[in-house]
Formats: C-alpha cells, sequence, structure tokens
C-alpha cells in the first residue's frame, strides 16, 4: 500500500512536469498576435463554426497580401465550448501565455460578459460577436462589439408591428443567454410602442415540441406572435404554428437570420418578418448603397470556400477587420492605440452595416443598418 | 379551455411515446447487463442522422431509414464487442463510466461525418396536420404511436415466446445460472445491444421530421428516455412505455397549465414524489436484500 | 445457571405476499443458555432470526429483551440494546482489513461523531486506539490473530465465518445469534466451532444457534426449539427432542 | 498512519510546484480549475466512493454556493464571508430536508433522483432573473478579503485552490481512519451488516450527503470570488456527471484517485485542443480506454504499472 502511493506520487509528478514543460512553449515574435476564443463545440457551436472559419480566411488572405503594416498576422484560438468559466481562462490564456495584441471573439452573450472583468483590468481591445446589449451599455473602456443589440432587434420588431397596428401580441422565448436577454428587452420597450403582452411563454431549447405553449397562446387574445430565440427551436415553433393552424403573423429574432433556418422551417416560414444585417440580402441593396460590394465581396469569398453564409461569420469578419484598420492606423501593436482607433473608426463598410464608433457608442451601428426581411417563398425580401 | 386540454393531452401522447421508444432502449440493455447505457441517446442521433445522410443520396426513404437502422444495429453490436465485453472485471460504475465515455465518442463521430449543424429530414407521409375533436396532430406522430406499439407488441412476443428471448431474460435473472445452464451470455449481451441500438435508431428515424437532428441533440433525448425508463420501473418494458406517456403528458399538461418556464422543473418534482412513494417505479419490482 | 428469561417472543407472525412464513411462534431464551432453533429446511429458521433482529418487520406478535419491548425497533436499535448476530450468507466488509471489519463490530461502544472525526480531535484519537485494543483481543478470543492484517475479500469462507463471530462478539452482546455457524464448513472447522461456542457462553453471553448440524446442536444446546413449516413443532432439552415422535417423523418425512 | 506520510509529501509538493514553475500559466489557470474540481471530486467521493451511493446533483450544490456569494454580494453587498455561511446555510437546509426521502432510494433510482434534483436546481438558475440574472449569469463579484489582504490574481488562487484541497484531502484521510468512516465503508460493503453492528445507516448516509453537499458549498462560494463572474453552465448536469467520471477514473473509493481523476480530465481537453474538430472522438476513446485496461481507475492502474517495471528492474538486477 505504501509503495503504491509513493509511486503514483512519483506518477502525478512526472505528469506535471510534462504537462507543464509541453505548455510552455512560446512562438515567435514579430507578428501580429489576434486572440480569439469561440465556442466551437457546445449549443452555440453553429455560431461559433463559421465565426473561425472567417477570422482564418482572412487572415490568410490578409498574410498572402503581406499582412498589416509589413507584420504578418498570427490568430491564437481557444474553444470555449459556450461555457463562461472557459471563456476566462481562455482569456487568461491569451494574454499571459499568448500575449495577443487584440482579443475577438465571444460567441455567446454570456461568454463575452464572462470576460468583460478580465480584459479591463489587463488593458486590452476586445471586441465582442454576441448581441447582448449588455456588453457594451454602460460603455467599458476596452470593450467593443460588432453585431446588432437585442434592443435594437426588438426596437425594429416593435416599429414594424406599431406600423402594421399591432397592439396586442404573444411573446414565446427559449431558455438561452440570448433568448433570455431578448425577452427581458421585449418586456422593457412594449409600453414604449404601445404594446402589451398577452402571452408570455417559454421553452427549453433542446425542447422537440411546443405546440402546448402555443395552444396556450392561441387562446389568449393576441394579433401577433413573436419568437425571440436561436438554433432549431424557432424552426419547431414556427412549424408547430402552422400545424395548429394558427394564422397570425409571426415574428422571429435576428438569431434565425441564416440559410440554415430557412431549410429547417421550409414551407412553413414564408411570411416570417424578422430583423437581419444586411449581409443575407446583399443582392437586393441598391447599387448606390456602399455596404453592397464589400457585402457581396465577404459572400463570394465564405461561399467558394465553406458554403453557405451566415450573419455570425460575418460578425466575426467586422470585428477583424475593425481591429486591422486600427492597428493599421496606429502602426504599432501599443494596446492602448489601438483602443482609441477602434473608438475613432468611422464608415467603415461592415457586413452589419456602416460602422462609426465613438466614445460613446462601442458598437457604431444605427438602428437603419438592421433591416427588415420577410421571408417569400423560402427567401429574404426587404420590406421597404 | 376543454379544447386546449385535449390538445396537451394529445401532445402529451405523441411526445411522450417518443420517450417511451428511446426508454424501450434502455430497458432492454438494462434487463441483460444491468447496465443504464448513457449512451441510448446517441443510439437515437445516429439513426436519425444516418437516416438523413442516406436519403440525402437520393435513396427511396423507406430504404434509407432501414439502411440507418442497421448500420446503428452495427454499431450498437460493435460497441459492445470492442468495450463492454473487453471491460472484463470492471465494476458496473465502469461500465457505465464507459457508456459515458461512448456516448461522447458517438457524438464526435457524428461531428466530424455530419459537421455541426442542425438537420431535417421529411416527414413520412406529408405534413397535413389532421383535425380530430379540436385538436390538431400530424401524420408522423401516428406513424410513431402506431411504431412504438408495434415494436412493443414485438419485444413482448420475443420475449416470452422465443427461444433467444426466454434466454435473454434467463441472463438478466441470473447471470451465473444462465452461464451454467448453457447459455452463451456474451451472445445475449451483443444480441441486446444490437437490438437496442437498433430500436434507438428507429426512434431517431421517426422523431427526426419533427424535432430535427443534429450531433448533440441525443443526449437530452437520451436523458428522457431514461426518466420514462425509472419512472416505469427500471427493466420492464410495458413501464416503459407508460412512463413515457406519463413524462409527456406531465410536461405539455404543465406547460400548457402551469408555467412553461419551469415545466421540466415541475416535472421533475413530479418525479421525486413519485420515487419517495414507489421506490422502486410505477412497475418495477421492489428490491429487498437477502440475507 | 439462572431462570431470567432474556428473550420472550410471543406469537409472532410473518407473511410473504400471501403466504405464511412464521405462524404463532413463541419462546423464551433464558439468561446464559445456549438456545438451539432447528427445523428442515425451509421452516422458517432464518427468517425467524431476521425478526428478533429487526431485519424483517414482524407482522403480529411481540419480542420483549430483558423486559423492554423492541417488537417495532430497526435494526441498529435491537444491536445497540445488546443482541448481535452472524449471517447465513456471510455480511463481510469486504474492502476492509480483518481487523477493520471487527473494529466496525466496537461501532456501539464509541461515542466519536463525524464532525470529531473529521478534525481527528483528541477524543476520536484516543477511542481509535482503544478500539483497536477490543477488536484484536476479540479476534484473539476466537483464534484468528494470525489473521489481522489480511484483507478480508482474499480469505476461505471457514475464516470469514469465525470473524464474524469475532465481530459480533467484539460489541459485547449480551445475546448472541448465531445463523447456521457450521454450514459450509468441514468436520474438521465444525468440531473447532464446539469449543468456541461453549467458550462464549462460560463467559456470560446467552447464545442463540440456528443450526442444521445436529452433532453440534445435541451437544451444545441446553434448550431446543423445532420449527416446521412456520411453526413451532416442539420445544424442550435435546433429549427430549431426540425422543420426540413428531420431531422424528418431520426429519424423516421432510 | 501510512496515510499520513504520503499526505505531507502530497501538500508540500502541491505547494511548491509554483515555485519550481514560475510564471506556468498552465500551472495557475488551469491548475486551479484542476483543484476545484479535485475539491469537489474528494468530496463526492465521500458520499460515493466510500458509502456507496449515488449523486448526480453535486454540481448544483457547487452552484448554490456560488450564486449565494454572488448575489449576496453584488446585489445586497454583504460581506463574503458572512455570504460564504449563508451559502453553507441554504446548500445544508436543502440537502437536510431531502437527504433522508432520496436515500431511501437505492442504485438507479437514486441516481434519478439526486439527477432530477440537479436539474430543479439548474432550472432555478436560469429561470429565476429577478434573483439569478438568468443565463447571462452574474459579474462584478467583488474580491474576497482576508482581513486587509485582497485575495486576487491567479497565483494567489492557486494556493487558496491548494489550501482547500490539502484542507478536504485531510478531512477525508482523518475520516477513513475513523468509527464513523469505518461505518460508511461498512455501508457500502453491506447495509444489513452495518445495521446489525449497530449503525443508524439512514441517519448516516443522510449525514454524509449533507456533509459533502456544504463541502461542494464551500469550494462553489470560492470559485465565485476567484471568477468574479458565473453563470448557469457552469453546474449543470454535464458537469455532475463530470465529477462522477473524474472519481470513477481516479479510482472510486480512494481519496487519491479522486484528485488524480479531477487533475487528469480537467487537464486533458487542453491537449487535445489540437485535434480540433477531433477532440470528442479522441475523448471518448481515452474514457473507454481507461475502463478496459484500468477498471479499477487511474491510481491503481498507474500504480501497478509503476510497480510491474519496478519488479522488473529488480530481477534485472539479481
Amino acid at each position: 500500500m505504501k509503495k503504491n502511493f509513493m509511486l503514483t506520487l512519483m506518477a502525478l509528478f512526472v505528469f506535471f512536469t510534462m504537462v507543464l514543460s509541453v505548455s510552455s512553449i512560446s512562438a515567435a515574435d514579430k507578428e501580429i498576435k489576434i486572440g480569439t476564443f469561440l465556442s466551437i463545440t457546445g449549443p452555440a457551436s453553429f455560431l461559433g463554426d463559421p465565426e473561425l472559419k472567417t477570422l482564418q480566411m482572412y487572415i490568410e488572405e490578409i498574410n498572402k497580401k503581406g499582412g498589416v503594416n509589413g507584420n504578418k498576422l498570427a490568430l491564437y484560438h481557444y474553444d470555449d465550448g459556450g461555457k463562461s468559466q472557459d471563456a476566462t481562462e481562455a482569456v487568461k490564456k491569451l494574454i499571459k501565455k499568448d500575449r495577443v495584441d487584440v482579443i475577438l471573439g465571444g460567441t455567446t452573450s454570456g461568454t463575452s460578459i464572462a470576460v468583460i472583468d478580465i480584459v479591463e483590468q489587463e488593458q486590452i481591445p476586445f471586441i465582442s460577436m454576441a448581441g447582448s446589449i449588455q456588453i457594451v451599455d454602460p460603455v467599458k473602456k476596452w470593450v467593443f462589439k460588432t453585431p446588432h443589440t437585442d434592443k435594437m432587434a426588438v426596437e425594429k420588431i416593435f416599429e414594424d408591428m406599431k406600423k402594421r397596428g399591432f397592439t396586442k401580441i404573444a411573446l414565446i422565448s427559449g431558455d438561452g443567454g440570448f433568448d433570455k436577454s431578448g425577452h427581458a428587452q421585449c418586456v422593457a420597450l412594449a409600453p414604449k410602442y404601445g404594446i402589451t403582452l398577452v402571452s408570455d411563454e417559454f421553452y427549453g431549447n433542446s425542447d422537440t415540441d411546443m405546440t402546448a405553449q402555443l395552444t396556450k397562446i392561441r387562446s389568449a387574445d393576441a394579433q401577433a406572435i413573436l419568437n425571440f430565440g436561436f438554433g432549431k427551436a424557432p424552426a419547431i415553433v414556427t412549424k408547430n404554428i402552422r400545424q395548429l393552424d394558427i394564422k397570425l403573423p409571426l415574428y422571429q429574432s435576428h438569431g434565425v437570420a441564416s440559410k440554415d433556418f430557412l431549410k429547417l422551417a421550409g414551407d412553413a416560414a414564408n411570411g416570417i418578418r424578422l430583423p437581419a444585417a444586411p449581409l443575407i440580402v446583399a443582392e437586393q441593396l441598391k447599387d448606390s448603397d456602399l455596404l453592397k460590394k464589400p457585402l457581396l465581396d465577404y459572400k463570394t469569398k465564405y461561399e467558394a470556400k465553406h458554403g453557405e453564409i451566415s450573419t455570425f461569420g460575418g460578425h466575426a469578419y467586422d470585428a477583424l477587420m475593425i481591429a486591422v484598420k486600427a492597428i493599421e492606423k496606429t502602426k504599432s501593436v501599443d494596446k492602448a492605440k489601438i483602443r482609441d482607433e477602434i473608438e475613432q473608426i468611422k464608415d467603415f463598410p461592415g457586413t452589419a452595416g456602416m460602422f462609426n464608433m465613438s466614445a460613446t457608442d462601442h458598437m457604431g451601428l444605427a438602428l437603419s443598418s438592421f433591416k427588415m426581411v420577410e421571408v417569400v417563398n423560402g427567401n429574404w425580401k426587404i420590406v421597404e | 379551455m376543454l379544447q386546449n386540454i385535449f390538445q396537451f393531452l394529445i401532445t402529451g401522447l405523441t411526445v411522450g411515446s417518443t420517450y417511451a421508444l428511446i426508454a424501450l432502449g434502455f430497458t432492454l440493455i438494462f434487463n441483460v447487463s444491468h447496465v443504464v447505457n448513457f449512451a441510448q441517446g446517441e443510439f437515437v442521433m445516429l439513426g436519425a442522422m444516418a437516416a438523413i445522410f442516406f436519403s440525402g443520396l437520393k435513396m427511396p426513404l423507406f430504404l434509407a431509414i432501414i439502411l440507418a437502422i442497421i448500420l446503428t444495429t452495427f454499431i450498437g453490436i460493435l460497441f459492445e464487442k470492442f468495450a463492454i465485453e473487453r471491460a472484463k472485471g470492471a465494476s458496473l460504475t465502469s461500465l457505465i463510466i464507459i457508456t459515458i465515455g461512448a456516448s461522447i465518442f458517438f457524438r464526435g463521430l457524428a461531428l466530424v461525418l455530419w459537421g455541426k449543424n442542425t438537420l431535417s429530414f421529411q416527414h413520412f407521409s406529408g405534413e397535413n396536420p389532421i383535425r380530430f375533436l379540436g385538436a390538431t396532430i400530424l401524420p408522423q406522430h401516428l406513424w410513431i404511436i402506431s411504431l412504438t406499439a408495434i415494436v412493443v407488441t414485438v419485444l413482448a412476443y420475443f420475449f416470452s415466446k422465443t427461444l433467444f428471448g426466454k434466454a435473454i431474460l434467463a441472463c438478466s435473472y441470473n447471470n451465473k445460472a444462465s452461464k451454467l445452464i448453457g447459455i452463451n451470455v456474451n451472445l445475449m449481451l451483443v444480441v441486446s445491444y444490437g437490438i437496442s441500438a437498433g430500436i434507438g435508431a428507429l426512434a431517431g428515424a421517426l422523431i427526426a421530421p419533427i424535432s430535427y437532428m443534429s450531433y448533440d441533440a441525443g443526449t437530452m433525448l437520451g436523458l428522457k428516455g431514461f426518466c420514462a425508463a425509472i419512472l416505469g420501473g427500471m427493466g420492464n418494458s410495458f413501464g416503459s412505455v407508460l412512463g413515457g406517456l406519463i413524462l409527456g403528458v406531465v410536461e405539455s399538461m404543465t406547460s400548457g397549465i402551469f408555467s412553461s418556464a419551469y415545466k421540466d422543473a415541475v416535472s421533475f418534482i413530479i418525479l421525486l414524489l413519485l420515487l419517495f412513494v414507489r421506490p422502486q417505479g410505477l412497475f418495477g419490482k421492489g428490491v429487498s436484500e437477502r440475507v | 445457571m439462572n431462570d431470567i428469561n432474556i428473550l420472550i417472543a410471543k406469537s409472532l407472525i410473518k407473511n410473504f405476499g400471501g403466504v405464511s412464513a412464521i405462524s404463532d411462534v413463541s419462546f423464551a431464551i433464558k439468561k446464559g443458555q445456549v438456545f438451539s432453533i432447528i427445523g428442515p429446511n425451509g421452516a422458517g429458521k432464518t427468517t425467524l432470526l431476521n425478526m428478533l433482529t429487526g431485519v424483517y418487520k414482524i407482522d403480529s406478535g411481540t419480542i420483549h429483551f430483558n423486559g423492554a419491548e423492541i417488537s417495532k425497533f430497526p435494526p441498529y436499535k435491537i444491536s445497540n440494546l445488546g443482541i448481535n448476530r452472524t449471517f447465513q450468507n456471510l455480511q463481510i466488509f469486504k474492502n476492509m482489513s480483518v481487523l477493520e471489519n471487527v473494529m466496525v463490530g466496537c461501532y456501539n461502544k464509541g461515542t466519536s461523531g463525524l464532525i470529531s472525526s473529521l478534525f481527528y480531535l483528541p477524543n476520536v484519537w484516543k477511542e481509535e486506539k482503544q478500539i483497536r485494543q477490543w477488536a484484536i483481543e476479540a479476534l484473539d478470543f476466537c483464534g484468528l490473530s494470525s489473521l489481522i492484517k489480511k484483507d478480508a475479500a482474499v480469505l476461505p469462507y471457514g475464516d470469514l465465518k469465525r470473524i464474524e463471530i469475532a465481530r459480533s462478539l467484539a460489541s459485547d452482546p449480551t445475546l448472541l445469534l448465531l445463523d447456521e455457524p457450521a454450514a459450509g464448513l468441514n468436520d474438521k472447522e465444525t468440531m473447532e466451532l464446539l469449543p468456541l461456542i461453549k467458550k462464549i457462553r462460560d463467559t456470560g453471553i446467552t447464545v442463540g444457534l440456528v443450526e442444521h448440524h445436529m452433532g453440534l446442536v445435541m451437544e451444545v444446546s441446553d434448550a431446543v426449539l423445532v420449527l416446521n413449516f412456520g411453526s413451532k413443532l416442539a420445544e424442550g432439552n435435546p433429549l427430549e427432542i431426540q425422543r420426540n415422535k413428531d420431531v422424528i417423523a418431520a426429519y424423516l418425512g421432510g | 498512519m501510512k496515510r499520513r506520510a504520503g499526505f505531507f509529501v502530497f501538500a508540500t509538493v502541491l505547494l511548491i510546484l509554483p515555485l519550481i514553475f514560475k510564471d506556468s500559466y498552465f500551472l495557475t489557470v488551469t491548475g486551479t480549475t484542476a483543484l476545484f474540481n479535485a475539491c469537489l471530486a474528494i468530496s463526492l467521493n465521500l458520499f460515493m466512493g466510500f458509502s456507496g451511493q449515488v449523486s448526480l446533483c453535486h454540481a448544483a450544490f457547487y452552484g448554490i454556493g456560488a450564486y449565494s456569494n454572488a448575489v449576496f454580494t453584488t446585489t445586497y453587498h454583504f460581506n463574503p464571508w458572512i455570504s460564504t455561511i449563508a451559502g453553507l446555510f441554504i446548500t445544508g437546509s436543502i440537502s437536510f430536508i431531502l437527504a433522508r426521502p432520496i436515500l431511501k432510494l437505492k442504485g438507479h433510482y437514486l441516481a434519478m433522483a439526486t439527477l432530477g434534483l440537479g436539474i430543479i436546481i439548474h432550472i432555478f438558475f436560469v429561470q429565476a432573473d429577478n434573483i439569478t440574472k438568468g443565463p447571462d449569469g452574474i459579474s462584478g463579484i467583488p474580491n474576497l478579503m482576508f482581513g486587509k489582504i485582497n485575495i486576487k490574481g491567479d497565483a494567489t488562487w492557486y494556493y487558496m485552490a491548494s489550501l482547500l484541497t490539502i484542507f478536504y484531502t485531510w478531512l477525508s484521510l482523518n475520516l477513513l481512519d475513523s468509527r464513523t468512516g469505518r461505518a460508511l465503508k461498512a455501508i457500502h460493503d453491506g447495509e444489513t451488516g452495518a445495521q446489525v453492528s449497530g449503525i443508524d445507516t439512514d441517519k448516516l448516509k443522510a449525514d454524509v450527503f449533507v456533509l459533502t453537499a456544504m463541502m461542494a458549498s464551500l469550494a462553489g462560494s470560492l470559485l465565485a470570488h476567484k471568477e468574479g463572474f458565473i453563470s448557469p453552465e457552469s453546474f449543470n448536469l454535464q458537469f455532475s456527471v463530470e465529477l462522477l467520471t473524474m472519481i470513477v477514473i481516479g479510482g472510486l473509493g480512494s481519496i487519491f484517485g479522486s484528485l488524480f481523476g479531477a487533475v487528469f480530465l480537467t487537464s486533458l481537453p487542453e491537449f487535445l485542443s489540437k485535434f480540433e474538430d477531433f477532440e470528442m472522438l479522441v475523448y471518448g476513446l481515452i474514457l473507454i480506454a481507461t475502463m478496459i485496461f484500468m477498471p479499477q481507475g487511474l491510481y491503481v492502474g498507474i500504480s501497478r504499472f509503476f510497480t510491474g517495471i519496478l519488479k522488473k528492474l529488480i530481477k534485472k538486477d539479481e
């Protein structure tokens, strides 16, 4: 017993030593280090996946063209599995082990919010790819983000509802971070638009059937249904609504702005309205629109390599390009300078719209950059 | 209101029958080896993904499903041969960890083969809802319910009337004695893992049109199936089916009548209370230690 | 030897799912006796023992021990009152050493609780030493000193049976119930059991013995109770039992 | 008392590791997480490995501790230590009330019941937005203070985690060598045998359930301050299952096994991340292979492996 014990301790020690020596290999300098942590596995993996592919694709392209200010870009990437604790660990590693110059990422709002304290403390520019308004409101010195906020999505939807004269709506949302945060915005903003929530239902994001909740909604006196969620659940909600023969107009959030959703929901998706980044309707933009060319550029490049685009990959493109632009301008990798330059970004045409950052706005998108789209014959169409 | 309650009931029964079908797979493996197979949900996922893949190759639906079931059955057999059987002398807990490892492995396999996206599958016979007393039901639901009924009947026949089925049951009652009277216990294990995987695959192919499928969707389905099996009394096929139906109805009733945010919590509270009153599930045999 | 009844059982009844296992059995055990319960297979001997020790709940009837009613007590309470037992199929703790097994037997004599054990307060330290001592003594008493350091899992059946006796003795019982101590033992081992039981009795412990081995029973018992199909067939001293016609018929017929 | 010698060696090694590997982020970041997991594994092992019960709600108790500190310090501005005590109290009460009815269950039914309890608590973390802030979690949790000393930074937290691990190991070793510890092991090997030896098994099982739940809660309270941010997915069923895997992979019923399992499974993804999409595949295979080739767990398995090599070497010398 005693002998075994000592041997095991020795084994433990050897194991530790091996582990530690492997982990302390450091990379060559002179590179501009871009750090990123994304949800490559876990429930948000279908968002994290296009994000990573986009970053890899563009960094390769930039490097082929000679890099930024003559220096190559190097990507340091960790998977957080959608877990906030893993995200904070990843960010610590990015800062202290890899010593990156700027951090992009945070696929979900949860993982992004989780690392805010660290990036603020360590003073490193951080551009999130997640939706929640909490990330940039109140403004934090080192934190930026590229997607539209959930608040904007709700405002866009409520504006459209107001235009169509809906005052009583039913809300159904999932139990994830995106869903709950959107739900909170709906509840908070409804009175401002003269809207009453006559029904407020929830489902689990891995549920397979929502007819019970929708049956309840059916007997509430609503004029329209709003579903706040992402992943497969909104597609099931859409199909269940058709199954129950509910004729009310259906609104979805920007969380489903992908071709995948259209594929899943099939014919049932026709007539759905949702706010979306202009990327998915790039072809329909007026030729005079400054966004059209860069959007189509991204679209052709991504689709040539990886298939269907999604707005999520677009958020990664925006984040990377904003960082690159700032670094180009400062001609250094001084973190404080990069941060200042990001805050100065003006008229940058990204996939989500025209970015105009400022000291009070660390997202820089106007509500007008969001497009209200309707599904017509299985495709997106801009609602004028 | 009455009409609503009827719809909740119908919803509960349709969702419940998918739980029941998954629970049956648990029961089968549990019966022979007393192992709770944590990879059962992954069999369901693999079956669905394989069916979607085959039908994507322009195969007729029926053939795609059959091929998916055969493939998953084969995977189940390989799993038994190369993992469970190899772990001779391992305790029950170690075996359960092996099934947990397998569930992660199968998820990883599906991820590599079919990617991270959620995939859809065609409904077997259209999507036009059938109206019945003010409630609606999809043709696919009828497929699920009737095939669950068929599987239960076939299994009941298999275990009570065929020699092979009786031999499997014998292993579950007394492993050593079965060996002594010349039953090939290893073969029985292989067969039950195979059948279990096959039933899982069938469940997956049936559910996929309604709930879609992705590489990580099996875990939650497996969990619900496990709940159903426990609720009915572990090891009892009939109990599993009833457990599944009850679980489905409780879930849909709670989300319809009480609170949809806490529906899973309410279902679990009911399950806990039931176990406090009946520690062996609804139809389980009481366990008594012989001294 | 005196005439005080240490245990009195009255009209005990136990059914299993409608099948009667014990029906209306009454008896008394006198202090300092060796009291044997015999009967053919399935007569309900072990069931009766399980009822006396609280392992089975009794359906009706009463059990008094040292004047107190214990009919509805859980096993641990009965054990703490001074009734200990061994098992026909063994209840050895397989993941422990022989010494630890017997130390578990001393549980009722200790007082340290969960919290004091966690922090190993001085009283735990002292108690540990004492318990170890008691356990070693009990092993010595049963002639098992050589096995102290062995793991229980690797030992032969005969040794395990004696370890169970040692474990029971370690709790200083007033009444020790032995459930078929000779079952599965060879002749030599059985004959070694005889002096041990006598030695136990001589220390003043009352012994209840459930046994098949007639030679052993007749040699060691002061009183014998015969069960058949869950009912009392006869009661008396060994000589009376040997001559009882019903008993002979039951054994030959059974 | 042999165990004591090993314990001191272990404690010393743990505390001097950062002096040998200075500025190792693997040690202070992953290592700290591994030690937190080790604390959970050690406490779970008391309940499962020693007493032979099953629990799939350990992560939930960990979560109650974490949430208690997060909520009380941010919303109500309590002192962190008072919040910790509140967390212990809440966990203690919940586990105490539920211990008796739940522990009446056996085997798979017990697993199901604890799994259900864990899920119910997790749903509360997700859905009770007004208290727990929902899935987005709670941020801005203040630093822990020892009097005037502010506990922050990875290295400091490494030491905190080490001390907690050493403390928990010490408690478990003590318990093992005592009357109560033996009674626990007796329950594991045979409940009837334990009962007739005078052990009130129902009470003891309940006591240990409460104790281990509170140990998890204490670790959770500290975690909240270490992270400064917590959210529900750190305390879900998946994590409970992972803890179970740790103690079985390490070796059920062995304290150092649990430690080993926790360190192994926490650092494994670190090396597997190179496999990218194949990571899960490899991770699953490693779990399966470990159980096939070392059914008794890594602790026993590796010990045997080294003893084997040592024996061969000795033979060669002769």
